[in-house]
C-alpha cells in the first residue's frame, strides 16, 4: 500500500465516566471526527495498566490514547491521578525502547467536552498518520 | 574484616540469635560464592572481597518461609552491603520479611569488580555501579563492619553514558539497539530469578489467564518480557545490577532499569530503599503535581 | 587424510555458503562466541576454544512451530449449517546446512540426544534437520577453564559423529572426511594428502569419574543436595547453555483471525527443569517443588536416569553449566563429592 | 465453548443510515462462538427484547452482544431482558455502534467497517464475561449526621421522625452553625435565631437523636449498610451530666477578653463560655489555650491545684472537671449525611481593600453580628474604630467569587442577597444612613429575591454602582472608596465611615480531609462531588454517603434545607430495606498467588483491602466487596497480576485488542 493511503489503528482506553461519555456526547452532538480509533471502554484510567499500552503496541497498534477524566473529577476519587504518574513514567520509557513517543497520547476529557473528545482523537490520529506504520 | 564478619555470625549463630547466616565463601576455581551457615562450626568458611557482588537480600524470602506448615520460620543472619541493604528496605516495605527475624551484618564496601562471582574469570575493573556510588555504608544494619574509607567517586560511569548516548538517537536508532539485545536474550529467566525484587509466587510471564506473554523465544516476547519487568521495577529497583551481571548473554538489563532509576529520581526525587516506609512514585501521587504527559 | 590451508578452507566454505546455510562461531558480542549462520568466511571467529551457547539451537529450535491449524468456517451446498473445516499443515524445514567448526564435545551431544530423538517414536523435526546437516569437526587445541570431557572418558579431538574433521596443524589443518555426507561436501576439493602424523596432544587427565549409579540411587535422600541447593537460583542457564538438555514446552497460539478464519500455530519452546513452574501439572500440583529436587533432578538426569534409559550420559564435559551459572553451582563439584560419598558408604557398608 | 449471539440494531435510520447493518450481522456471524446473528429494527423494542429472549432459548445461547447504542443508555434494559431469559445478567456486552459511529462517521463504508470492528471487539469480551453475583449486604437501622448547622439539623429532624435512630455530629459546642450568627434571613427578613432556635431545642429533646457536639468524626470505616465510625470527642471540661446551664461560671470567670469566635471576633468572651445564649446544649466549654487554671496544670509538671480555680469553685453542681481527656466512640452507622458547611473567604488576599488593617472594613458576617441584638453591640450598628454610627457604609460585592485571581471564579450565590438585605436592614436601624454597593451583577434568581433588591434599592435608597473598587484608603476619620462606574465609564470616590466586605463561600477549610475519611471525591476547590450534579445531587459517588447544604457548593437556606430533607429521604429509602445489593464488578484476589505486598491497599481510594492470613501463615490481601467500587486501580497496581478486575478483566481488555490486531484475512462464504 502506498504511504498517503496509510490509515494509523489507533487504540483509545476511555474511563467509562467521563471520556465514554465525552465520546457519546460527541455522538449525540454529531460531531464528526477521525474513525480510526477502536474504543477499550474502562471503568477508570486507572485500571489501564500501561501494559495494555506495552501490548498494544505489539500487537500492532500504531497508536494508542488513553483517556480519563480531568484530575480531581475521577469517578473514584484517585483512579487519574495514578494513571498520570503511570504514563509520565511510560511515556518515556517506551521513547526509551524506540516506540515514538508521539504514538501514545493520555489526555483528560470530561462527560461535556464532546467536542473536545472528537479534536483529540483527529489531532492524535492524523499525528499518527504523519508517523507512518508502527515499525 | 573477615575475621569481624566471622565473629559476629559465630555469635549470632551460637547465641541462637539466628538460626542461619548467609554471607559469602570461596567456590571452585576462583569463584567467590554465597554461603548458607547453619552452625557455628562453619563460620570460618565465611570470606569477604572484592567479589562478593550476589545480593544476598534475594535468598531471604525463599529461607525464611518454613518448609513445613506450623514450622517457625528461621531466623537470618545476613552479610550485607549498602546496595544490598536497599533492596532489603525495599523487602521490608513490601511486607515480605519482618525485620524482627533478620540479623544484619552490615559491611563497609568499597566496591565490586566486574565478572566476579563466576568460575575462572580473572576480575576486571569496579562495577559501574561501584564507580558512582557514593553510600559504602549501608543504610540499615544491627552490627557494622569496616570503616568508611575516602575512596575515589567517579561523577559517571558507563551506564550513565551509555543512557545519554541512547537518549540522542532516533527512536528507530533506539529500537534497533533494544531488538539486537533481545534478540540475544534466551528467555533463561536469570535476571528474574536473581533480582530481589522479583518475588512473584506466579510472574506475570508464566501466567496463562491471560497469557500476557507467549511462550515463544522470539524478540516480540522477549521485548515485552524486559518492557513488563523493567516498568514493575520502577520505583523498586535499587540498582544491584544483578540481572546484568547473570545474563549469560550479556543484555544491558542495567540500562533498562537505570533508565527508571534515573526518571524517577528526577520526576519524584524517590531512591528505592532508602527507607522502608516510603510508598513508591506509582503507588501514591500528589493532586496538584505537574507531569509531562 | 587431507591437508587444507587456512585460505583454501575459507574458499571452501564461501563456495559452501551459496547453497547452503553455513552455521559458524561468529563474536556476537565481545567476549560471546555462539554459533550463528554466516553469509561471509570473514565473519567465522577461528580463535574460540567453546561457544557460549551450545549448537544444539539448529537441531531443537529455541521456539519452533511445529504445526500449523487452519480453521475455514464453510457452509456446504444445500446445507444451512456452517462447519468449521479444518486443516493442518506442518513447517517447512530450513534448506541443508552446515554446521562448520563444531567442538567433538557438542557432537557427542548430539549423539546422546539422538539415542533419545531418533528413537521410536522419532522427534520428526529433530530427526530432519539432523539429516540435513552435515557437521565439520574442528578438534581442539587447549582445554577451556571448565573443559572436563576428559573426565567422562571423551577426547576433544575425537571425531565420532563428525561428517568432516578438522584437526589444526602448522600451517592448516588436517581434513578427513568421516562420512558419505562428508565425502560429497569434500570431493571435489582439491587438496593435497596429509602426510604428517596424526596431531598427538596431552590432554588434562581425568581428574574423577563418575560414579556408578548405584550410588546415585543410594545418594537420592541425602541431605546434601539440599545444602547445594540453597543458592540456586532456579534459573534456566545451565539448561539453555547446556548441550544436551533438550525439554522443552508446547502450546497453541491463535497467530491470525478474521472473520470466518482462524489460524493457530503449535510452539515447542525451550524449557527446562529447573524452572519452579515446569512440572507443574493441571490443578496445580507440583511434582517437584523445591529447588533442592530440581537441581537434584538435572544432576540424576545427566548421570543416573538418561545412562539408564538411553545408554548414554547426558553430560559431554563442556564446562559451559559452570562457566555461566551465577553462583558458582560446579558440576564436577557435585560430582566429586558424590564419588566421595559413594566411598564412604562403600567402606561402611562392608564394614557392616 | 461458549454459544455467543450477536444482535445488531438499525435504531429505526440512527444506526441503519449510516452503517450496513446487515452486513455487520452477517460478518460478525462467522467469528468462531458466534452461533447467532442477526439485525432488528429496534431492538429496544418490546418485540426486539422477545427476538433476543427467543435465540437465548432456541440457540442455547450463553453469551449476548446488543449492537446499538451506548451501555450507559440501554444495558440495564438488555441486561434486564436476558436476565428474564434465564442468563447472568453480566453476560452481556453492548457494542456501541451509534454514539460511537454511525453518528459520527457519515461514509457508510467507513461506519460499516468500524462497526464490524466495533461488534467484533464486543464479542471477543463476552467469552471472558462471568456470571457476577452481587452480595447482599446487611443494614444498620442508624444514621449519622456530620455537621450541627441548618441542614444538619433539618436532615437529623426528618431521618428521627422516621423513627430512625441519629447521630448528629457537631464540631463546635453548640449546633445552629452559621444561620445562628445571622441576623434576619432574605427575602422575608425572619428574624434568623427566631426560626432556628425551635429546630435547635427539637433536635435537642428528639428521643431519636443522639447529639455529639465539641465531637468531630475521626475515622470511618465500613460500606453502605455497615459503615463504623469513630466519634473523637474534645474535651468541654465540663461535666455536661451535672451541668445545669446556669451561667454562673461564665460570670465568675476572671479572664474575660478573648474574642469571641461567635460573633466573628467583634466581641469578647470569657476563657469559659457557650458561644451564645440560645447554645444547644447549653453547656459551657473551657478554652484549653487561654485558660489559666488549664495552662498551669498543663505547664507546670508536677502541679496538682491549679493556678485559678474560680469556674469550679462557684459551680453550684461541682460539674467543672479540668482532668477531663479526649476520648473516642464508636458508632455503627448505616448511612451518613455530610453537612459540613463552608468557610468564609479571607479578604486579607486583596490588599488593596485594607482588611485587617483598618478597622472600619470588615466582613459581611461580622455586619451581621452588629446588626444582632444579641450581638456585641446589642444592635446597634456602630463600627469598630470608634463605637460612631456610620453615616455612610459601602458595600464591596463579590469578594472572593467570580475571581479567578483568586482562584474562586465561581459565584457565591448568596452575597447579592445579603448584601440588599445589609442594604434594608441598615436604613432600618437608622433612616440617616446612605449605603453604597458595588456591584458586578446583581444575580437574584429566585421567588421574591429580584423584588427584594429592587426594594433595597427604590424603597430604602441604597446607591448600587456597577463596578469594581480598586482602593480603600483612610483620610482623617473615614474611609475612601476609590473605584470605577462602569455604566458611567468614569472614575468614582465615596467616603464611608464604614466598609463591608461581601465575602464569598468557600468549602471548610478541612474539606478535602474530611472527604478522605468518607472516601468521596472533591472538585478543585473542596466542594464534594455529587454523583451526578443533575440527577444524583444528593448522593457522593460512594453508595451510603449523602450531601447536604453548602458542602456541595454555594446555597442558601431554603435550598440546603430542601436538600436536607431530600438526603434524608434517601437515607430513609436505603435504611428502609433489610438487605442492600452491593456492587457486582468488583475486584478479586487469587490469594494463593498473592504476595501480600499491599500495593493494591497504597492505592485503593476506597479502604476495600482488607488483610488475612493464609492457612500457611502468609498474609494476603482480600477484598471488601461492601467496599470495593470497581474501579480497577487494584488490578492494574498489582505486579503479580493476582486481581481480577471482574467485568474488565485482563482478558476481556486484552482479547479486544487482540481481536482487532491479528492479520485480518477476510475469507467470503
Amino acid at each position: 500500500m502506498a504511504e498517503t493511503t496509510f490509515e494509523p489503528r489507533v487504540v483509545g482506553f476511555l474511563c467509562n465516566w467521563c471520556s465514554y461519555a465525552g465520546a457519546n456526547l460527541a455522538g449525540t452532538s454529531r460531531i464528526q471526527y477521525a474513525p480510526n480509533i477502536r474504543i477499550i471502554r474502562v471503568p477508570c484510567s486507572g485500571r489501564v495498566d500501561p501494559l495494555f499500552v506495552v501490548k498494544a503496541f505489539q500487537e500492532g497498534a500504531d497508536g494508542v490514547l488513553v483517556l480519563g477524566c480531568h484530575p480531581g473529577d475521577c469517578h473514584y476519587r484517585d483512579g487519574n491521578y495514578y494513571a498520570r504518574r503511570r504514563y509520565n513514567l511510560m511515556h518515556g520509557f517506551l521513547d526509551f525502547l524506540g516506540v515514538d513517543a508521539r504514538r501514545l497520547k493520555i489526555d483528560w476529557v470530561s462527560a461535556a467536552e464532546g467536542k473536545k473528545f472528537a479534536q483529540v482523537v483527529s489531532d492524535f490520529t492524523q499525528q499518527v498518520r504523519e508517523l507512518g506504520p508502527n515499525p | 574484616m573477615i575475621e569481624q564478619i566471622r565473629a559476629t555470625a559465630r555469635e549470632i549463630l551460637q547465641n541462637k540469635t539466628v538460626d542461619l547466616v548467609i554471607g559469602y565463601e570461596v567456590g571452585t576455581r576462583g569463584a567467590t560464592r554465597p554461603a548458607f551457615i547453619c552452625s557455628a562450626d562453619e563460620v570460618d568458611r565465611l570470606i569477604w572481597n572484592d567479589a562478593c557482588t550476589h545480593n544476598l537480600t534475594n535468598y531471604v524470602r525463599g529461607k525464611h518461609v518454613p518448609p513445613k506448615r506450623d514450622a517457625p520460620p528461621a531466623r537470618l543472619g545476613l552479610v550485607l552491603k549498602a546496595c544490598d541493604a536497599r533492596a532489603l528496605n525495599v523487602l521490608l516495605r513490601e511486607n515480605q520479611v519482618p525485620r524482627g527475624d533478620l540479623y544484619l551484618i552490615g559491611v563497609v564496601c568499597e566496591g565490586m569488580r566486574q565478572d566476579a562471582g563466576f568460575a575462572t574469570r580473572t576480575l576486571g575493573d569496579l562495577q559501574p555501579r561501584c564507580q558512582t556510588c557514593t553510600e559504602r555504608v549501608p543504610v540499615v544494619y544491627d552490627s557494622l563492619i569496616g570503616e568508611r574509607k575516602t575512596s575515589e567517586v567517579f561523577e559517571t560511569s558507563e551506564v550513565w553514558q551509555e543512557l545519554d548516548r541512547l537518549g540522542v538517537m532516533t527512536p528507530g536508532e533506539r529500537q534497533a539497539f533494544w531488538d539486537a539485545e533481545f534478540a540475544r536474550c534466551l528467555r533463561c529467566y536469570a535476571c528474574r530469578q536473581v533480582c530481589p525484587a522479583c518475588y512473584c509466587v506466579e510472574c506475570t510471564a508464566e501466567q496463562l489467564d491471560p497469557e500476557w506473554v507467549g511462550i515463544g523465544i522470539c524478540t516480540p516476547e522477549k521485548r515485552f518480557f524486559h518492557t513488563m519487568r523493567a516498568y514493575h521495577l520502577a520505583g523498586r529497583c535499587v540498582g544491584c545490577d544483578e540481572c546484568a551481571r547473570v545474563c549469560p548473554i550479556g543484555v544491558r538489563l542495567d540500562l533498562l532499569n537505570a533508565w527508571f532509576r534515573r526518571e524517577v529520581q528526577q520526576t519524584f526525587d524517590y531512591q528505592a530503599g532508602i527507607d522502608a516506609t516510603t510508598l513508591v512514585p506509582l503507588a501514591t501521587f500528589k493532586p496538584n503535581e505537574n507531569l509531562e504527559l | 587424510m587431507n591437508f587444507i590451508t587456512h585460505v583454501q578452507l575459507q574458499d571452501w566454505l564461501a563456495r559452501m555458503m551459496k547453497d547452503r546455510t553455513v552455521i559458524a562461531p561468529t563474536r556476537a558480542i565481545e567476549d560471546l562466541v555462539r554459533y550463528q549462520p554466516v553469509n561471509s568466511p570473514d565473519a567465522i571467529a577461528f580463535d574460540f576454544t567453546r561457544t557460549a551457547i551450545s549448537p544444539k539451537e539448529f537441531f531443537l529450535p529455541a521456539s519452533e512451530a511445529i504445526l500449523t491449524i487452519e480453521r475455514v468456517r464453510q457452509i456446504a451446498a444445500g446445507s444451512n449449517n456452517p462447519e468449521w473445516n479444518v486443516k493442518l499443515g506442518e513447517p517447512e524445514l530450513d534448506r541443508s546446512q552446515v554446521l562448520f567448526a563444531i567442538r567433538p564435545c557438542d557432537t557427542h551431544a548430539l549423539l546422546a540426544l539422538d539415542a533419545l530423538l531418533l528413537q521410536e517414536p522419532v522427534d520428526a523435526y529433530y530427526a530432519r534437520r539432523r539429516k540435513q546437516t552435515t557437521l565439520i569437526g574442528l578438534a581442539c587445541e587447549h582445554p577451556g577453564a571448565t573443559c572436563f570431557c576428559t573426565s567422562l572418558s571423551f577426547a576433544p579431538d575425537d571425531s565420532n559423529g563428525m561428517d568432516v574433521m578438522l584437526y589444526p596443524v602448522e600451517g592448516g589443518y588436517a581434513l578427513e572426511a568421516q562420512t558419505e555426507k562428508g565425502q560429497v561436501l569434500t570431493d571435489n576439493l582439491a587438496l593435497a594428502p596429509y602426510r604428517g602424523e596424526r596431531p598427538q596432544k596431552t590432554w588434562l587427565p581425568a581428574e574423577f569419574s563418575v560414579p556408578p549409579r548405584v550410588v546415585w540411587t543410594q545418594l537420592f535422600n541425602d541431605p546434601h543436595w539440599g545444602r547445594l541447593a540453597d543458592r540456586c537460583l532456579s534459573c534456566k542457564i545451565c539448561a539453555y547453555v547446556c548441550p544436551t538438555c533438550r525439554c522443552f514446552d508446547v502450546r497453541d497460539y491463535i497467530v491470525a483471525q478474521g472473520l470466518g478464519y482462524q489460524k493457530i500455530e503449535r510452539l515447542r519452546c525451550w524449557d527446562s527443569c529447573m524452572a519452579e513452574g515446569y512440572q507443574r501439572i493441571a490443578g496445580g500440583h507440583n511434582p517437584r517443588p523445591t529447588k533442592a529436587q530440581r537441581l537434584r533432578n538435572r544432576f540424576y538426569c545427566k548421570f543416573d536416569y538418561y545412562p539408564a534409559d538411553f545408554g548414554a550420559l547426558a553430560c559431554v564435559g563442556c564446562g559451559r553449566c559452570i562457566e555461566y551459572c551465577p553462583v558458582n553451582v560446579d558440576i564436577t563439584e557435585v560430582l566429586q563429592s558424590v564419588a566421595i560419598k559413594g566411598e564412604t558408604l562403600a567402606t561402611n557398608s562392608t564394614r557392616l | 465453548m461458549t454459544r455467543i449471539g450477536v444482535f445488531v440494531c438499525h435504531c429505526g435510520s440512527n444506526i441503519a443510515r449510516t452503517v450496513d447493518v446487515k452486513r455487520v450481522a452477517e460478518a460478525v456471524g462467522q467469528m468462531p462462538n458466534v452461533i447467532f446473528s442477526t439485525d432488528y429494527m429496534f431492538m429496544c423494542s418490546e418485540p426486539g427484547q422477545k427476538l433476543i429472549q427467543d435465540a437465548i432459548r432456541e440457540h442455547n445461547l450463553d453469551r449476548v452482544v446488543v449492537a446499538a447504542c451506548s451501555p450507559t443508555m440501554h444495558f440495564k434494559t438488555f441486561s434486564g431482558a436476558i436476565q428474564r431469559a434465564g442468563l447472568n445478567p453480566y453476560l452481556i456486552e453492548m457494542a456501541n455502534i451509534r454514539e460511537h459511529c454511525s453518528w459520527v462517521h457519515p461514509d457508510k463504508a467507513i461506519g460499516t467497517e468500524k462497526a464490524t470492528d466495533i461488534v467484533e471487539m464486543a464479542a471477543a469480551k463476552t467469552r471472558w464475561l462471568e456470571p457476577l453475583f452481587p452480595r447482599a449486604i446487611g443494614v444498620t437501622r442508624r444514621a449519622l449526621v456530620i455537621g450541627g448547622g441548618i441542614a444538619g439539623i433539618q436532615a437529623a429532624l426528618d431521618i428521627a421522625n422516621a423513627d430512625v435512630e441519629v447521630v448528629l455530629v457537631e464540631r463546635s459546642p453548640s449546633i445552629g452553625g452559621r444561620m445562628a450568627q445571622l441576623d434576619k434571613t432574605f427575602p422575608t427578613l425572619d428574624c434568623s435565631g427566631c426560626i432556628l432556635t425551635p429546630r435547635m431545642t427539637e433536635v435537642a429533646q428528639h428521643p431519636n437523636i443522639t447529639l455529639h457536639t465539641w465531637a468531630e468524626v475521626e475515622a470511618v470505616r465500613g460500606f453502605v449498610g455497615n459503615f463504623e465510625v469513630d466519634v473523637l470527642h474534645k474535651p468541654r471540661y465540663v461535666d455536661a451530666a451535672k451541668c445545669t446551664g446556669c451561667g454562673e461560671c461564665l460570670t465568675r470567670c476572671p479572664w474575660k477578653n478573648f474574642p469571641s469566635e461567635f460573633d466573628e471576633g467583634m466581641g469578647t468572651r470569657p476563657a469559659i463560655y457557650r458561644p451564645f445564649p440560645q447554645a444547644v446544649p447549653n453547656i459551657p466549654v473551657i478554652d484549653a489555650d487561654n485558660c489559666v487554671a488549664l495552662k498551669s496544670l498543663r505547664e507546670e509538671p508536677g502541679r496538682t491545684k491549679p493556678k485559678c480555680g474560680a469556674c469550679s469553685k462557684f459551680c453550684p453542681r461541682q460539674a467543672i472537671d479540668l482532668n477531663q481527656q479526649p476520648t473516642i466512640t464508636t458508632e455503627k452507622i448505616g448511612a451518613i449525611v455530610l453537612a459540613n458547611g463552608f468557610s468564609l473567604f479571607d479578604p486579607t488576599v486583596y490588599g488593596e481593600y485594607g482588611y485587617g488593617r483598618y478597622p472600619d472594613v470588615i466582613t459581611s458576617i461580622q455586619m451581621e453580628r452588629l446588626m444582632n441584638a444579641a450581638g456585641p453591640t446589642g444592635g446597634e450598628i456602630r463600627r469598630p474604630s470608634d463605637g460612631k454610627h456610620p453615616r455612610s457604609v459601602v458595600f464591596l460585592a463579590c469578594i472572593g467569587s467570580r475571581d479567578d485571581r483568586v482562584g474562586r471564579p465561581y459565584c457565591s450565590k448568596i452575597c447579592c442577597m445579603y448584601t440588599a438585605k445589609h442594604a434594608i436592614m441598615l436604613k432600618e436601624h437608622d433612616p440617616h444612613v446612605q449605603s453604597f454597593v458595588f456591584y458586578m451583577d446583581v444575580r437574584a434568581g429566585g421567588k421574591g429575591y429580584e423584588e427584594f433588591t429592587r426594594r433595597a434599592q427604590e424603597e430604602y435608597g441604597a446607591c448600587y454602582v456597577r463596578g469594581r473598587v480598586s482602593k480603600v484608603y483612610p483620610e482623617r476619620d473615614h474611609l475612601v472608596v476609590m473605584g470605577e462606574d462602569t455604566l458611567m465609564g468614569m472614575p468614582v470616590q465615596v467616603e464611608a465611615d464604614l466598609v463591608v466586605l461581601a465575602t464569598g463561600v468557600q468549602p471548610q477549610t478541612d474539606a478535602d480531609r474530611m472527604a478522605r475519611k468518607l472516601g468521596i471525591s472533591y472538585d478543585g476547590y473542596g466542594f464534594i462531588n455529587e454523583s451526578h450534579p443533575k440527577l444524583n445531587p444528593v448522593e457522593s459517588n460512594t453508595a451510603g454517603i449523602l450531601l447536604a447544604g453548602m458542602t456541595v457548593g454555594p446555597k442558601d437556606i431554603p435550598e440546603s434545607v430542601s436538600q436536607a430533607s431530600a438526603a434524608a429521604a434517601k437515607v430513609l429509602g436505603l435504611l428502609s430495606q433489610p438487605t442492600l445489593l452491593g456492587e457486582a464488578m468488583v475486584s478479586w484476589v487469587s490469594q494463593e498467588r498473592c504476595t501480600g505486598c499491599f500495593t493494591c491497599e497504597a492505592v485503593c481510594p476506597f479502604n476495600a483491602i482488607d488483610k488475612v492470613a493464609l492457612r500457611d501463615g502468609r498474609q494476603a490481601a482480600q477484598i471488601n466487596e461492601g467496599l470495593c467500587k470497581g474501579c480497577g486501580l487494584c488490578a492494574s497496581a498489582c505486579p503479580g497480576k493476582v486481581i481480577t478486575s471482574r467485568g474488565f478483566s485482563d482478558q476481556a481488555l486484552l482479547e479486544q485488542m487482540i481481536v482487532l490486531f491479528r492479520e485480518r484475512e477476510l475469507v467470503s462464504r
